[in-house]
């Protein structure tokens, strides 16, 4: 186990109860909303913030006694804090300088991962004539160029354009591949969170609230937080066999269940009518529409009701069904396109 | 009562005005503080309702502010050069010398150096403060060693001759030429030595009342007073030699 | 044992800064131990009670206080336009604010004399249109202070703006904030600490100032001599005297910035 | 027209900021006009050619180089320790630091007598141990300057300190930094401009030093007169001659300030 | 008109050369990698940067003349500017405060947009204290708060979480629909660009790229990163009738074209084979596996040869076609797949 750590924190209006294991080569997201403690458990690890108890251990060594510049991490903060008097290369170099690496080799060392994340052009730029994205990057090679034990990423690709983000992405994607150490990495972006982690934890208000392999947390979400995160709608009721009861709405399931559990389906799922329709689905409710929004190619039409959901569909139907707030509507869902599990 | 500001002088101030027969403003040198204070304290008692305002500072300071139209009835310097300067720009007429002074070689009370004559100054071995030339007790230093042949080598031109006192009383120097009022003031913190050249090298300090005091009359009586005998009395008590 | 201010785990202290700055403390407070140990201890509450001592204590404190009051009014304005402005001429303009830092200040005390004299190049002109003289008033004491300490805050202050973030000023101005307005909401509070080191030294230099005083206010008791005069005179007659007054000085200003200082560095 | 150091399009002239920064500006100025009014321009020449004055300038110039020098070396560190460590009795320290700024020039002199003088407390045990006698010195001067001018560099250092944006210092420590690094490599060059003004303030200061200077270290030419000490001296027999002096050593301060602190200042 | 704006500047290594029009009530969206000008233009028209030449109007009021404090604008920073010394209220306060609002009335008004932007727990909470995500929530809040006339959003929604981000761009819509001003509006997030913008301005090194409304931006992109930004990929080649050649490739589409064009299709549409199929798709082409990366559900094939494109297809068969990098294969598309229009 390359890191085990008891993160316990007490601040006036915030507590952070994080317990965390991140095996060699493993890279462990931690998801939450905004206010919830990820940047606080970053700055834990890094000896930033102090605990108010609890421990951390890297490779069998207790880490929580050692001073920040003792521990072998690497990190990339929120706002990049890039030394504003130094040049991108100096920036970079600045680490492998503290190792006692000599200037030559370190700014070779420094200019290779400048190149690496694309901006050997700004070589000898100062941060303040840096875009924001520019700016990122290079604290993202500032802090993999020195070669961490424990790399702690604070939001590394968010300021990135989609194109150099996907780029950057696979870039980190194949380095943190190679590395050996462990990887804790802060992101709001599911899809960041989804491609670059073997396991997922969420938190919120400093507590976990659920953990596991992302497609497992991406199926089986157990907070409404983690189920907008990945795009679906979430219930909690009371399963008896192939049925799930919600509110006071019977939902048909094709798993078999008993007692509490979770009902989730996508909103692209979701069919609408404007009268009771007399098809196959079997899960059936009236709802009014709160609100409409484009969502991508298609509208998302915001359900009220005795549950509230978010339904899905093409502005076409949108149009012809002539969906306004207020309105009210028949919403059904095909037992086929839900997925139940225990709670 | 005396006659307010003279037509010659610009308008003082009203303050200055309904103060100006009760009030009495002294410039003197640093050294004069506490004889004068002594004196002023006489002064007053002499002339109830009158109060004696003092300006103790550097003859030179004091000589600037008054050219530069300080409001002073009364000038006593430490130097007839410094007095010269008011003179001369028609502030002040026949000034009086008051008293004198006379140089003593001061040594700490150990007397580490085995200081007895101002011949044993010139010894390498002795650190010796003296004042610097520009200030009075450095002129007459220069005037007493003239006069005894002698050449010093001094490790400091102190710029007034208390500083050179503290040298000795410090323990910094071995010896230093001193006025005898000084070694006198000192009470003991330094022993001095009298020499016969001193007699060649006499500071003179003279008084004047300024021709353009707010208070004529008083300035006047001050002069007087510091003149009188009970004003030598006073300041041949504290080391100065009547003129 | 010694740990930092935040909330980071503390690491091994750089002795090759603790032992420098154990030794520049030394510097400045062994002279301190020499005076202490040199007092007359005996003669010290006799002292205190002198009417004179505490008369002159007062009005250095009033003066020093007054004097700091307007080199922030002044200075602080003057330090933003040096750091702000670009204009023709700016270098030569901060190049004179050090004047008064180099000039030796009985020389400055006669070039104020030259000028707010009463036979002053601007002294005679205030004299005779207001009847305003400056020389030998408490006003005078205040002039002269104010005159030797300002570079001492124009210079901090001055430093303070240009090592802060001018981006928070420009977020201020798109909101509809004037110069003015970004300056005394923006600016001042972001530069506060630069401002309270500034005052400090400004108010310090004040309150020890001697030679432009003397020779600018002279010396009355009661009206213009200050603590520094005070010692000056009681060097002349009873050194001892002098170190006493010296302490006191020391004490009450030390007692003041320490209680003062450290309230205004840790609000912001 | 006046306008703004960034790109920004300018603003009307806050003249409420410009107004009272003129007036300092005059306040700081106009003394310097009286003396150049009066200063006997004639003699400007012979004067400066005489050996003493030259003497006493480059002994002014050096000495206050090297007392800000060491001032740099013994109080950066030590502003560091006041803005960064927190330990039992800071607020006594901080204030103890004040302490040089309100002593009367000449009573620091006797205090450092007191304790590096030929009897003092440390100094006799300097001379017996080391021979090393620091009274009427040029190395006397220097500690005689260097103890006046220090807080004022302590004091401006510590207050950019503290207006720094510590998590560059947090950066700077998650790369490895040790703190030793970190101040070094990182809050050093964060805070220049703060120990640029802070070194100003400290060389002027000690330029323009004369109490402690005098009677510390005595007066002797070409060992420990420097300008300041020729100017008082000249001032007690020619006030014009004393003019000139202060203007020399004004137009050379002013000269090497204005060329060398653009430069650093304008360099981060 | 609104805004009329023609913004040029010359930096040493950057030019800018932007004409900009927006109508009342209109939002654009400018849209560039990193680097593009993005937050250069938003400065310009803000007056924090001066223009070498150009101009702006807004409401026939020439706007370049005015300083900042002048022109009825607000701006949200890329990283927020929240004035540290002032309370969350009191930095939205601050704007209200400069227009000579009484203090009460401004913090009653401040307050009330905290509770919008959903912070009304941290009114009194210095800037330091908050989370990026509330930080970046207070400084919208303190631009929307002084109701400019132009709004100038720098990536306003970067810093969000996925439930946060989806309710301030809800409420930022609604502002924003009820907004008769112009707001211009940076963003890096294709999503956010076609959820808030009525228009989109492409600019790339400086220079406008694309412009158009967000659905035929999105169906049809003209550089690679817009292409990459809606996830298609691009192709430039000459198009005879119902064929386009690209490079050596002859595509069949249902579009009818004559001379230069642009081909897109999804990379969900490509299908691969590990020998040459026999099927119906007419558009085929041996490609090299340049690399392998999860995608959401699915794997991205990164494809190299004649034409590089991307290629999703499902880790079942990923596994079952044992693709790994360096590998041959034979990628098709259906000529239905494809979308053509010149270029
Ligand atoms: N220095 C601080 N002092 C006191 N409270 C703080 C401090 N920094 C953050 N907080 C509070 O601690 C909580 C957790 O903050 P943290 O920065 O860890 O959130 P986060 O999960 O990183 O959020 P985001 O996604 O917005 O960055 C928040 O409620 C915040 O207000
Ligand atoms: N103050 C400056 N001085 C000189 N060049 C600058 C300055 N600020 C930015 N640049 C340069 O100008 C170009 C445009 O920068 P800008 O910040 O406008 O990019 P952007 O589109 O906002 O990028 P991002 O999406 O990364 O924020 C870049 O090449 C950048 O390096
Ligand atoms: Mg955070
Ligand atoms: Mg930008």
């Amino acid at each position: 186990m390359t890191l085990t750590a008891a993160l316990r924190l007490t601040r006036p209006n915030f507590r952070l109860d994080l317990d965390l294991e991140v095996a060699p080569g493993e890279v462990v997201a931690l998801l939450g909303p905004n206010g919830a403690g990820k940047t606080t458990a970053l700055r834990l690890l890094a000896g930033l913030t102090r605990l108010t108890e609890g421990h951390i251990t890297l490779d069998d060594q207790p880490l929580h006694d050692l001073p920040v510049e003792k521990r072998p991490i690497g990190m990339v903060f929120q706002d990049y804090l890039l030394f504003p008097h130094l040049s991108a290369l100096d920036n970079v170099a600045f680490g492998l300088r503290c190792q006692g690496t000599g200037k030559a080799e370190s700014r070779r060392r420094a200019f290779e991962w400048l190149a690496r994340v694309g901006l050997e052009d700004h070589a000898n730029v100062r941060p303040r004539q840096l875009s924001g994205g520019q700016a990122q990057r290079v604290a993202l090679a500032r802090a993999l160029v020195i070669d961490p034990r424990l790399l702690l990423l604070d939001e590394p690709l968010a300021a990135l354009d989609a194109h150099t983000r996907l780029e950057i992405r696979s870039h980190l994607r194949r380095h943190l591949a190679d590395f050996d150490g462990a990887t804790v990495l802060v992101t709001h972006d599911p899809l960041d969170a989804m491609v670059l982690a073997d396991r997922l934890i969420v938190i919120e208000r400093g507590q976990v609230v659920q953990e596991g392999v992302p497609a497992d947390v991406a199926r089986r979400p157990r907070t409404d937080y983690v189920a907008r995160l990945v795009g679906l709608n979430l219930y909690r009721g009371t399963a008896a066999g192939h049925h799930i009861k919600v509110d006071d709405i019977l939902f048909t399931v094709t798993e078999h269940l008993e007692g509490p559990a979770f009902l989730v389906f996508a909103p692209s799922a979701v069919a609408l009518y404007r009268t009771r329709p007399d098809g196959s689905p079997r899960n059936l409710w009236q709802a009014t529409i709160d609100g409409v929004e484009r969502h991508g190619d298609n509208m998302r039409i915001h359900l009220d009701g005795p549950i509230s959901a978010a339904a899905d569909i093409t502005p076409a139907a949108v149009a012809e069904l002539d969906l306004t707030p207020g309105q009210t509507v028949w919403a059904s869902i095909k037992a086929t396109e839900t997925h139940a599990y225990p709670a | 009562g005396s006659e307010g500001g003279t037509a010659a002088a610009p308008a003082t101030t009203p303050a200055a005005t309904a103060a100006a027969p009760t009030e009495l403003t002294v410039f003197a040198a640093a050294s004069l503080t506490e004889t004068f204070t002594e004196l002023g304290k006489t002064f007053e008692a002499a002339h109830p309702g009158t109060t004696v305002k003092f300006n103790f500072g550097s003859s030179a300071t004091l000589a600037t502010q008054i050219t530069q139209g300080a409001p002073a009835d009364v000038f006593a310097a430490a130097s007839p050069a410094t007095m010269k300067t008011v003179t001369d720009a028609g502030l002040a007429t026949a000034p009086t010398v008051f008293v004198k002074n006379k140089l003593q070689i001061a040594v700490p009370p150990d007397n580490p150096a085995k200081v007895e004559s101002l011949k044993d100054l010139t010894d390498p071995e002795v650190k010796v403060a003296l004042c610097a030339e520009q200030v009075p007790c450095g002129a007459a230093a220069v005037k007493a060693l003239d006069a005894a042949g002698l050449k010093v080598t001094p490790v400091t031109l102190e710029q007034d001759v208390k500083a050179t006192l503290t040298k000795v009383e410090l323990g910094e120097v071995d010896a230093a030429l001193v006025y005898q009022t000084d070694v006198i003031a000192s009470a003991g913190k330094v022993t001095g030595i009298a020499f016969p050249e001193a007699d060649q090298a006499i500071n003179d300090y003279p008084i004047a009342a300024l021709s353009k005091a707010p208070a004529a009359d008083l300035a006047k009586q001050f002069v007087d007073l510091v003149l009188s005998q009970q004003g030598k009395d006073v300041l041949t008590k504290a080391g100065f030699e009547a003129p | 044992m010694a740990g930092t201010g935040r909330e980071a785990v503390a690491g091994r202290l750089p002795w090759v800064l603790v032992v420098p700055a154990g030794l520049g403390l030394l510097f400045l407070v062994l002279p301190l131990a020499g005076l202490l140990v040199r007092a007359p201890w005996a003669t010290l509450g006799e002292r205190l009670v002198e009417p004179e001592v505490l008369e002159a204590l007062r009005l250095s404190l009033v003066t020093a206080t007054v004097a700091t009051g307007i080199c922030l009014v002044l200075g602080v304005p003057l330090a933003w336009c040096l750091a702000r402005l670009s204009f023709p001429g700016r270098r030569v303009v901060r190049a004179l604010v050090t004047v008064p830092l180099v000039l030796p200040p009985v020389v400055g005390g006669v070039a104020l004399l030259l000028v707010l004299g009463r036979r002053g190049l601007v002294g005679q002109w205030l004299d005779s249109a207001f009847g305003i003289t400056l020389p030998f008033t408490t006003a005078g004491v205040v002039v002269a202070e104010a005159f030797v300490a300002m570079p001492f805050l124009v210079i901090s202050v001055e430093g303070a703006l240009r090592a802060a973030d001018l981006r928070f000023e420009e977020a201020a101005a798109t909101l509809g904030a004037s110069r003015w307005v970004v300056f005394r909401r923006v600016t001042l509070p972001l530069i506060a600490p630069g401002i309270v080191a500034g005052a400090v030294l400004c108010w310090a230099r004040a309150l020890g100032e001697f030679g432009a005083t003397i020779t600018f206010a002279g010396n009355f008791p009661g009206q213009t001599q200050t603590m520094p005069l005070a010692v000056y005179l009681a060097l002349e007659t009873e050194p001892e005297a002098a170190i006493v007054l010296s302490l006191v000085l020391l004490a009450v200003s030390v007692i003041i910035l320490a209680s003062l200082r450290d309230r205004w560095v840790n609000s912001p």
